[in-house]
């Protein structure tokens, strides 16, 4: 049963076909992981996903209604987070202040006037965003505002924020680009554990090809705006093309 | 007194006891001049600063007297106001109403004053005159030019020296005949707010009694600074005079386009083409520079009234003498009016025998006086109007110096720019009864 | 037909007015992303150049004439300028007359100077402030500039006229073949028309094809980085401003013949300023000088009798309603960039 | 943290203090003194005080949460005059009608100005409120005379109808809370000093307290909470499903309101409403107040509203005379040289005054004036912990995380 | 923590300015944030033509330590010296280092919005000294070439990457500060900038490198600086860390 449908989707930016015709079934908690080179448009699909992009042509269904010309809070409201290539947070909040906001978000939807409670007040919401925050060990830092946080913080701070919507679908454009292997290795130990939890399904995109092969059910290969192969990572390992175009020497 | 128990008193915040508010107490009296003193008014509101302290100084019997001599009224002997010293508080009004009223409010509220005199324009009058009747003080307008200072926004408690819009056009309407004869076509630029139209109004009515038509009234914004698209219509409209019933800035930069144009030497329907101004002051004129040259205009007063005209204006010399020796050049009719607003309230308090507003009041209205450099007037008790000669005036040709800017054509007569008082330009409004504050 | 030939010819002038008044403010604004509330300030600073110059050139010996009395009966002081003591009646005379264009010499290092001294001394550390904090600096500025000179010149306006040879209006009209008098236009109006049109295409000139420009826009999206690349920002960003006060005085000295200068002439002005910048777009030139002539051209057509009388007050709104519709209709006003002030 | 904490007690109970005392504190020197030009303690300035605190409070809300620049709320402020002078026109000389009517219009012109401006943000967004109000003060000016009096401003006269009233005979009558006066006023005489307790004030304090108090809990609020994230990033509260029009627009309104608010007391304490008020000057001038006090503070915009009230009605009214008092005890040389040295910046010049200050505060005090409370709060801390030093120096050497 | 000066030709009570001992000396560098003090006390060499690499974990205070050295306006540089070459970094704005020879490759890249890629180059040639020529560049990143009149912010992450080293190499630079230059790189990327940077050693450009990836800058670097918490922990050679088992393990997790 697959849960995103992303039938024949086009975009052009001027003279520039950034995506070709794009097709790509993603099953219901399954971990897919996009690759390719460098400008192959992986961003930009996961834009067309989320609203913040609308392609030319095709469609994008997810659980089986259109996502195409929704506005973006409301794409969020059906059950999609993504984690951004450059760290998108609330860089004037504090860190846990920008964890409590998408719990907010998704507990109250898109819109609600709670001017005169008191945000101390909302136990649950508090305790969740402490709780997330411990799963990504930034606890320590919670009280620090997210702009002076250092690159690989935000990155990780950024991922807390999407988890901690509980998110049917959560899409992650580099998730640990930046990010000190350590760290790199918790968020591959955090993400499969997330996935043992819950139901939840991932798009990953991402260079190191530690982390895809650690994570991926199936990788769908993107150069120039169309898939190349489709397969799993055993087979996308060995397949001579990608390792040409793509991969060169790492994947030995 | 310092360990003295607090004593309390109760009432409205203005009326302290003996019945009226800020009844003076001690051995001075308080009066509080309101002039502009920021925006553009802010020259016309100095030299109105100037009169004012030249009126106290005259009062308190420093200085020459300046018109105290002259004044028909002798009640006034140098030892200030009823034997109490005046003192003044001053305050800006920034041309603005709600600003006049927060100052006016301070200075009685803080200050104590028992009077408040001043202004230059016509809404910060209505405006600090209402207030001034809540709160049970007199008000003796400055510069206020509009029908409705004394026509539907009057007050009992407000009094205006100055002449206003339906005397402007009474007192042209027979200049403007002998000048430009009975066939013409007039063409109006008007500010858009109520004291352009009122103006406009009267100018109307009385070119029309001429035989005058109307071309047309064309309102233009309040913050236009330039009026070229307004003008350059004008010409081909088939007018022969424009006026402008502007003030201030909007007078100086409408004429300054005009006389770019080229109207002043236009010609058209075969004679020479005409720009009339109803309302003009020295600092206006001053401000138009040249191009003031030759264009008439009203005034409530000038300052070469007594020579050029004669004794009727007496007071005049007196008045221009003092101020000249103190300040170095001749007073502006903002200055005049002022300074006689001030010597009028003091001469009433002394007839009337008290401070008290309504006695005040009483004492000026329908009071008959001379010598104030404007000759016989009448400050009309039903509606606090004063009836004088207008000025009608034109600009020089060949000005001497920057303040000799314009020349009397001459003096319409008292009769001709009186009105009734239920006269529908200024119907609508009530005086109401003075009121003391207390 | 020719009441509306005559409007667009009207609205052309107007805007260029506006345009040149808006150009230095973009300049500022659009361009160094600083709030600039004393750029009012700065276009009547420019005025006052000429007012200053032809105070200069009026400065007078004194002699006491005995045979005529002032106003007091004291005998009259008589003011002869020393230009005229110098040079002779009519060459004194016509150097006097000339003042406005020769104050445009005057006022252009005087201008320098402010520019300069403006952004040295104040502007360069508010580059990295908030802009609401821009907007309290530079008011202060405004109101104190504003000041000094009511304490000079006083809060009246000063006539300050065009030379002899620019007075008087010109008969388009005839010229096309309308009968006389349809369409006439001051000369001086013409002048200022010329030379909006010369002072624009030297700094649309001046940006397009040196790289200062492009210098100057990559220095205010990102400071620090240009700074890596070896180029010192904060000259350039001076040397703008010091150009952007000498356009928006240019524009001052040019304009004060047409109405004569008083020391809020600079507020008068500063709201429609920032409108004109914003409704062409921040950030763009074009986008300023094109709104500047296309609210000037509608502001014509709105005070045009018929049209009022379709419509009333229309006269009173036309900026502001134009203004709405604009950046209603296009999110970054005519040619805004993306990126400039948006948030 | 975040919540209606102790500070937040503390600080209301603070400004609830200063209210109460206001007369007081306001008037600390003798009647007589020639001091007593700097007393501010009489009923218009102190109405002024607390008034154009709340419509600072409430600027606040919208420009130091969301960032969103008006340079357009003097019109909700205008519109909430005008609606409380017509309530006491036509029904009542209670306030309570007009208050009540002046939120609702400032709220409602409010909707539908934000509704419109709100499409766009930054720069275009002030200019969007910006041209409302302008076209608001120019209307109310010249062609919407009938409803508004134009120039002169709207009234009250003895010929309106005010239907619940007694017919008003004589003189005019006075806005009144179910029969306490407005303008009643208690002046305790202590010795010298002289204090006055005005009803209106009192008032109008108790209101601006609560209305403190609202932007307290709003402050602390989820609300407030996203308010801040639409300032800091719109794109991220929107990928996080959260839309951001109906909050800014809420802010919006709830600023509108307490502009209305503000201008409804504004004409109860004085029953005018001039067209100026709708102005872009008015409008620059919350702007100014809430950044000069220090924007998304809480208490800033009130301190920055009592410095430029202060300002404009105390400083604007010492003249050459006054000054001359001050200093007519030294020698004459020296008498006149301070004269002449002072007299530019007072009187006339209290522009100047201003404008200086404006640039002195923002130069010096990044942050506004409760930037430079915080300082002096420091220094004196810093004295107090002066003793501690080499430990607080090693705590600063760690790291920051 | 003081920093273990295992640098060998390093004298520090030696009169600085007149024997500076390495190509670029950092000496007891302070930063801070406003309050927060950041680089504590940082000391290295590098010498002419080496490859450094400076690694730790995310917030051991990388990328502060090479924007202190490219003189940035933050952190602030509140004691400690850095020299080039004998001229004074420390006392330097970040243009005239620039002007100085230093180069820096920021970690979040730094394109400048509202230029196109082209623009971007050329903004690094407007002040001498200038380097490689924009042909030489798009032959080294063909991808730059083809986007040239795009705009650059709206190139993909990796594209990005090698816009900013290209920009970098278009001024004539004796230092190099690379920040995660392989960040977002596709790995046949990774390798071709791998060859670059070798070619740039080859011309006697003296490079640092921060990478997470810490293997493959190892690999490069003739040295090796480990920050923690904002203090220097090790400074050695590369090779040593790559064999070293109980170091990586201690200070990069590896
Ligand atoms: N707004 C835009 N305008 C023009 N071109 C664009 C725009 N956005 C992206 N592109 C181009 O589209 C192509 C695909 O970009 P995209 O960001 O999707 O690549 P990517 O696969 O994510 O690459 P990377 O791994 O480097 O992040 C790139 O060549 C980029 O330059
Ligand atoms: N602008 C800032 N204000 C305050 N603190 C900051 C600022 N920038 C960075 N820091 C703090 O400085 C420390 C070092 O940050 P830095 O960015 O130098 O680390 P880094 O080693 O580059 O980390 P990463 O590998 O994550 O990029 C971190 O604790 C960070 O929170
Ligand atoms: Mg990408
Ligand atoms: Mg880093």
């Amino acid at each position: 049963m697959s849960i995103l449908e992303v039938k024949n989707v086009g975009k052009r930016f001027g003279g520039l076909q950034a995506l070709g015709d794009v097709n790509l079934s993603i099953a219901e908690n399954s971990c897919h992981a996009i690759i390719g080179p460098n400008g192959a448009g992986k961003s930009t699909l996961l834009n067309c996903l989320i609203g913040k992009l609308i392609p030319d042509t095709g469609s994008v269904m997810f659980d089986g209604q259109s996502v195409l010309g929704r506005k973006p809070h409301e794409i969020n409201q059906m059950g999609i987070s993504r984690v951004f290539q450059t760290p998108e947070i609330f860089a004037d909040l504090s860190v846990w202040e920008n964890v409590m906001i998408p719990i907010f978000a998704k507990r109250d939807g898109s819109f609600r006037m709670h001017a005169f409670e008191s945000v101390a007040r909302e136990r649950k919401v508090v305790d969740g965003a402490m709780q997330m925050l411990d799963d990504v060990n930034m606890a320590d830092k919670r009280d620090l505002l997210a702009g002076s946080l250092s690159r690989g913080d935000k990155r990780r701070l950024e991922m807390a924020m999407c988890l901690s919507q509980n998110p049917r679908l959560l899409l992650l454009d580099e998730p640990t680009a930046g990010m000190a292997r350590a760290d790199t290795n918790n968020t591959i130990e955090l993400l499969r554990e997330i996935r043992t939890k819950r139901d939840i399904t991932m798009v990953i995109i991402e260079h190191d090809m530690h982390v895809v092969f650690s994570l991926a059910d199936r990788i769908t290969v993107l150069a120039q705006g169309t898939p190349l192969v489709e397969d799993t990572p055993d087979r996308i390992k060995g397949h001579p093309k990608v390792q040409e175009a793509y991969l060169g020497e790492a994947a030995h | 007194a310092g360990l003295a128990m607090p004593t309390i008193f109760t009432g409205a915040s203005w009326a302290q006891g003996q019945g009226f508010t800020n009844a003076p107490t001690g051995d001075t009296v308080t009066l509080g001049f309101n002039v502009p003193q920021t925006g553009p008014y802010a020259d016309e509101g100095a030299d109105e600063l100037r009169a004012f302290e030249l009126a106290v100084e005259h009062l308190n019997g420093e200085g020459d007297g300046g018109m105290l001599q002259t004044f028909s009224e002798k009640n006034l002997d140098g030892t200030g106001i009823m034997g109490k010293r005046v003192a003044f508080v001053t305050g800006d009004t920034q041309t603005k109403s709600d600003a006049a009223r927060a100052s006016a409010r301070s200075m009685i509220e803080k200050d104590g004053a028992i009077m408040i005199s001043g202004g230059s324009s016509s809404g910060v009058a209505v405006a600090v005159q209402g207030l001034c009747q809540e709160a049970g003080v007199i008000f003796m307008s400055g510069l206020t030019h509009s029908n409705d200072t004394t026509g539907k926004d009057k007050k009992a408690n407000g009094f205006r020296h100055f002449f206003n819009a339906y005397q402007s056009g009474a007192a042209m309407g027979p200049v403007l005949e002998s000048l430009y004869g009975t066939d013409r076509r007039a063409y109006h630029l008007t500010a858009d707010y109520t004291w352009g139209w009122t103006t406009q109004e009267s100018m109307q009515a009385v070119t029309e009694d001429l035989g005058w038509e109307t071309v047309n009234n064309v309102l233009t914004p309040l913050a236009a600074t330039d009026f070229s698209s307004y003008i350059a219509p004008v010409l081909n409209s088939g007018a022969d005079v424009l006026f402008l019933n502007h003030y201030g800035g909007n007078m100086v930069n409408s004429l300054t386009n005009a006389v770019q144009f080229g109207l002043k030497e236009a010609q058209a329907n075969g004679k020479q083409f005409e720009i009339v101004v109803p309302l003009y002051s020295e600092l206006m004129a001053r401000g138009a520079g040249r191009n003031i040259a030759g264009i008439p205009g009203s005034q409530n007063w000038d300052w070469k009234l007594e020579n050029e005209l004669g004794s009727r204006y007496v007071g005049t010399n007196a008045f221009t003498q003092s101020f000249g020796t103190k300040y170095g050049f001749p007073p502006s009719q903002a200055a005049h009016t002022c300074y006689v607003q001030t010597l009028l309230y003091a001469d009433a308090v002394q007839r009337a025998g008290s401070f008290n507003p309504c006695a005040v009041a009483e004492a000026l209205e329908d009071f008959e006086f001379d010598g104030m450099g404007n000759g016989p007037t009448l400050y009309r008790g039903a509606d606090h109007q004063c009836f004088k000669d207008v000025v009608v005036t034109r600009g020089k040709e060949n000005p001497e110096n920057e303040f000799d800017l314009v020349e009397i054509i001459e003096a319409t007569p008292t009769e001709q720019v009186t009105y009734e008082p239920d006269h529908p330009m200024f119907a609508g409004g009530a005086l109401g009864e003075c009121n003391p504050g207390a | 037909m020719d009441a509306i030939l005559l409007q667009i010819l009207n609205g052309l002038d107007k805007g260029s007015a506006y345009a040149l008044i808006a150009l230095g403010l973009t300049l500022i604004f659009g361009t160094l992303g600083v709030v600039n509330f004393a750029h009012g300030a700065l276009f009547m600073i420019g005025a006052f150049c000429a007012v200053t110059l032809q105070r200069i050139l009026t400065l007078s010996q004194t002699t006491i004439d005995e045979t005529r009395t002032d106003f007091l009966g004291n005998p009259m002081q008589v003011d002869t300028p020393y230009v005229v003591l110098w040079f002779g009646e009519s060459t004194g005379a016509a150097i006097v007359d000339w003042a406005v264009p020769l104050a445009i010499l005057f006022a252009i290092p005087v201008m320098l100077i402010v520019g300069v001294v403006m952004e040295r001394g104040l502007i360069q550390h508010f580059y990295k402030r908030p802009h609401a904090d821009q907007i309290l600096v530079t008011f202060g500025l405004a109101i104190v500039l504003q000041e000094i000179i009511k304490a000079f010149y006083g809060a009246n306006p000063i006539p300050t006229p065009a030379p002899q040879a620019f007075r008087g209006s010109f008969d388009f009209g005839v010229l096309v073949g309308f009968d006389p008098n349809t369409i006439i236009y001051p000369y001086w109006r013409l002048v200022y028309f010329a030379f909006a049109a010369i002072i624009i295409a030297a700094v649309f000139a001046f940006l397009r094809y040196t790289t200062f420009g492009m210098v100057v826009r990559a220095g205010m999206a990102d400071r620090e980085t240009v700074g890596l690349l070896g180029i010192n920002i904060d000259r350039r960003f001076t040397a703008m401003f010091g150009i952007a006060a000498a356009v928006a005085g240019l524009a001052g000295v040019m304009y004060a013949p047409i109405n004569a200068p008083n020391y809020h002439m600079g507020m008068d002005f500063l709201v429609l300023s920032f409108v004109v910048v914003v409704v062409g777009g921040m950030g763009s030139l074009a986008g300023a000088v094109l709104a500047g002539f296309l609210l000037g051209i509608l502001e014509s057509f709105a005070s045009m009798t018929a049209v009022i009388d379709l419509i009333p007050g229309i006269n009173q709104i036309i900026i502001y309603l134009v203004a709405i519709i604009v950046l209603l209709a296009r999110p970054r006003g005519l040619m805004g960039r993306r990126g400039v002030m948006e948030e | 943290m975040q919540s209606f904490g102790r500070k937040d007690t503390i600080l209301l109970i603070v400004v609830a203090l200063l209210v109460l005392l206001a007369p007081v504190i306001l008037n600390p020197f003798p009647q007589a003194s020639s001091l007593a030009q700097f007393n501010a303690g009489y009923p218009d300035l102190m109405q002024r005080f607390v008034i154009f605190g709340i419509f600072a409070i409430g600027f606040n809300i919208l420009f130091g949460l969301t960032g969103y620049l008006s340079f357009g709320h003097a019109a909700f402020l205008g519109a909430g005059s005008y609606a409380a002078v017509w309530m006491f026109k036509l029904l009542s000389m209670n306030v309570i009608p007009a208050i009540v009517l002046a939120v609702v219009v400032g709220g409602l012109f409010a909707a539908l100005i934000g509704y419109v401006s709100l499409r766009r943000s930054g720069i275009y967004f002030s200019i969007l409120t910006l041209a409302f109000a302008q076209m608001s003060f120019a209307l109310a000016y010249s062609v919407l005379t009938p409803l508004t009096n134009g120039e002169t401003g709207l009234q009250l006269s003895l010929s309106d109808p005010r239907i619940f009233d007694p017919a008003a005979t004589g003189s005019l009558p006075t806005t009144n809370l179910f029969g306490i006066d407005m303008r009643a006023t208690t002046t305790i005489f202590a010795g010298p000093w002289e204090f006055q307790l005005n009803a209106g004030y009192y008032m109008s304090g108790l209101i601006m307290l609560v209305a403190f108090w609202l932007s307290i809990r709003i402050f602390r609020s989820p609300f407030g909470m996203m308010l801040r994230a639409v300032k800091s990033n719109q794109q991220r509260m929107s990928y996080t499903g959260l839309s951001t029009r109906p909050y800014t627009l809420a802010a919006f309104v709830i600023s509108g309101m307490y502009a209305g608010l503000a201008g409804g007391l504004l004409a109860a304490m004085d029953p005018l409403a001039g067209a100026e008020r709708m102005q872009w000057t008015a409008s620059g001038e919350v702007v100014l107040m809430t950044i000069l006090g220090g924007a998304g503070s809480l208490i800033g915009p009130v301190l920055g509203a009592g410095f430029i009230k202060y300002f404009e009605n105390i400083f604007s009214k010492i003249n050459d005379s006054v000054l001359h008092t001050w200093f007519g005890a030294l020698p004459d040389g020296l008498e006149t040289a301070l004269v002449t040295l002072v007299h530019p910046f007072v009187g006339k010049g209290w522009h100047l005054t201003l404008g200086l200050l404006f640039m002195l505060v923002v130069i010096f005090l990044p942050g506004g004036l409760v930037e430079g409370g915080r300082r002096i709060r420091g220094v004196v801390g810093r004295r107090n912990r002066k003793a501690g030093d080499p430990e607080a120096r090693a705590a600063s050497k760690q790291p920051a995380e | 923590m003081n920093a273990p000066t295992t640098s060998e030709d390093w004298n520090p009570n030696a009169n600085h300015a007149v024997t500076a001992p390495a190509f670029l000396s950092v000496w007891n560098i302070e930063g801070y944030y406003g309050e927060s003090f950041i680089v504590q006390d940082v000391s290295f060499n590098v010498h002419e033509g080496e490859i450094l690499a400076l690694l730790g974990r995310n917030g051991a205070g990388k990328t502060s330590t090479l924007r202190t050295i490219a003189r940035v306006g933050t952190p602030e540089l509140k004691r400690g010296e850095i020299w080039l070459d004998h001229q004074p970094l420390h006392k330097m704005k970040s243009y005239e280092a620039a002007a100085a020879g230093i180069a820096l490759v920021p970690e979040d890249r730094r394109i400048i919005a509202g230029l196109t890629v082209e623009e971007n180059l050329q903004l690094a040639q407007i002040a001498p000294p200038v380097g490689w020529s924009l042909d030489r560049l798009y032959e080294l990143f063909p991808r730059l070439g083809e986007r040239r009149k795009q705009e650059g912010v709206t190139l993909s992450g990796g594209e990005q990457q090698m816009l900013a080293i290209a920009r970098a190499l278009a001024r004539d630079i004796k230092v190099l500060l690379l920040d995660e230059p392989y960040e977002g790189l596709a790995p046949v990327i990774v390798q071709e900038i791998a060859k670059t940077l070798n070619l740039i050693r080859d011309q006697g450009i003296t490079t640092i490198i921060v990478e997470q990836n810490a293997v493959a800058a190892l690999k490069l670097a003739d040295r090796a600086v480990i920050l923690d918490t904002g203090s220097v922990v090790y400074d050695g050679s590369a090779q040593e860390v790559l064999d070293n088992e109980k170091l990586r393990a201690e200070y990069l997790a590896i």
